[in-house]
């Protein structure tokens, strides 16, 4: 039996992170994940995969980002895949990334900084907040977050 | 779902009913809504999540640059949400103590600053 | 600016196929097909990946079924690719195959053959059937259906 | 959405009511039904479509196998279906002329054979 696997790949556009979020629920909800756990997986992957969608479109708006889903038997995964050869400087630590984003947020008066640009690490923070077992590998040639959810089988 | 969005006033606060899902597909319209409001000098808002569907972090950097632009002018932006899974990214990022966070519309313009 | 285009790959099992639907549907709408327009593009893309389905688990059960979406501004496309070795007899003609459908269904006392399967070619016609601009490559190394619909932008 | 299946007795028919998706994932338990239905010597079917919301051709299938099943005792298998997206396959696949099909369980129930 070939293990059931899902592979999206999307040109890097804002729209295509809502079919990333769609398909990665409707597949857990099928493989078990429980009910409760939905809300997570939805978010989780919307984080990652507007990460990827962003990285990419500074350093190669033409190439697609990856979204791979597998059910395991006992565990539903999702892994992000972008090929952003350009990263941004490596993340900020999740609780520093927290610090600086509660920091600008406070300041009362900004002097031209109005942008909504969150500080770096804020998505990967997020996804980390959220998501017992995940895994985040970066390189030069990219970065792969990867996440797992027990599915009822599992449990 | 789309974002959907209406504004009111209620007294010296101008309600933003938000609706629907909140990412990075549709945030750039509520930045545009509060930029607009803010424009047109209304300095204290109250944020209406309760018919949120979705919102990740797309939607929180908008209400904090949302919140740096109300307090530019000594305004204040205040959000009315009771839905637990929507508070989930609020606490993860520490948000809770930035924002006031009410439990109705009503208890939110009762609210100073 | 690049082409909106979402590939989704998978695993051919027939849970599949209603991923294959979710996410054709969606991104029809969000490409601006005509709503009338959708329950065909569920229907037809839901056809064409159950047969590639089908031919995958005869031929090549491990490897994935491709479904191509792309947005090219005026069309919405729709293209499954399978890359069945093993081909089923070339398809019947449309027409013939209908014909032999409704002939084994008449039939009132069938001797043995009782199972469910229907005559080749079904799929295909009913594909052609629903939908306008269709068309169909099919060689010794596989075979993609290619489905088109116009968007708003291109009415 | 997922397949439903409820089944009862209206005189000597069985009505089967179908809801939700008919598709190569749920037909399989369609088609075991009607098997089980046949077994037990419930020859005469009405299955019910009103509450379906997809039915593609592996569903069809089903249907036709159903009824070679039925006719082999002498029964018969009606469909009652007013949907238009969903009359839209028997239409394409002139299965119109092979299954009766009326428009209420009622009217299908009265009609012989
Ligand atoms: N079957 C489903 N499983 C999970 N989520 C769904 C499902 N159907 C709809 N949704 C929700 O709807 C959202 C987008 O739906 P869609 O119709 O594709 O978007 P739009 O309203 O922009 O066209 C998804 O992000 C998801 O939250
Ligand atoms: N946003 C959507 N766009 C299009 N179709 C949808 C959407 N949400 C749900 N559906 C319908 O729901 C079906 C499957 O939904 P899903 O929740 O993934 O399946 P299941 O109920 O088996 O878990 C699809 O085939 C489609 O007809």
């Amino acid at each position: 039996m070939p293990v059931p696997t899902v592979e999206l790949r999307f040109t890097a556009l804002p729209a295509h992170v809502r079919t990333a979020r769609l398909v990665a629920v409707s597949l857990a909800r099928r493989a078990g994940v429980a009910d409760d756990l939905l809300d997570e997986v939805r978010l989780a992957v919307g984080e990652a995969a507007t990460r990827a969608v962003s990285r990419h479109r500074t350093s190669c708006p033409a190439e697609p980002v990856l979204l791979r889903l597998t059910d395991t038997g006992d565990h539903f995964t999702a892994e992000v895949v972008d090929v952003a050869r350009d990263p941004s400087p490596a993340a900020a630590p999740p609780a520093l990334a927290l610090a600086t984003l509660a920091e600008t947020a406070e300041q009362a008066h900004p002097d031209a900084d109005l942008d909504e640009s969150l500080p770096p690490g804020v998505d990967l923070a997020v996804i980390g907040g959220l998501v017992e077992d995940v895994q985040v590998a970066a390189g030069p040639g990219g970065c792969t977050v990867l996440m797992a959810w027990p599915t009822s089988a599992g449990r | 779902m789309d974002l959907s969005l209406e504004t009111r006033t209620e007294g010296d606060r101008t309600v933003i009913e938000v609706g629907g899902e909140v990412d990075v597909y549709t945030a750039p319209t509520l930045r545009e809504q509060i930029i607009a409001l803010v424009e047109a000098g209304q300095y204290h808002l109250v944020v209406d999540m309760e018919r949120v569907e979705f919102l990740d972090s797309t939607g929180l950097g908008v209400l904090v640059g949302g919140l740096k632009r109300v307090r530019a002018h000594d305004g204040s932006l205040a959000l009315v949400c009771t839905q637990e899974r929507i508070l989930k990214i609020f606490r993860i990022t520490g948000l809770t103590k930035v924002f006031p966070i009410h439990g109705s519309v009503a208890d939110a313009v009762a609210a100073t600053g």
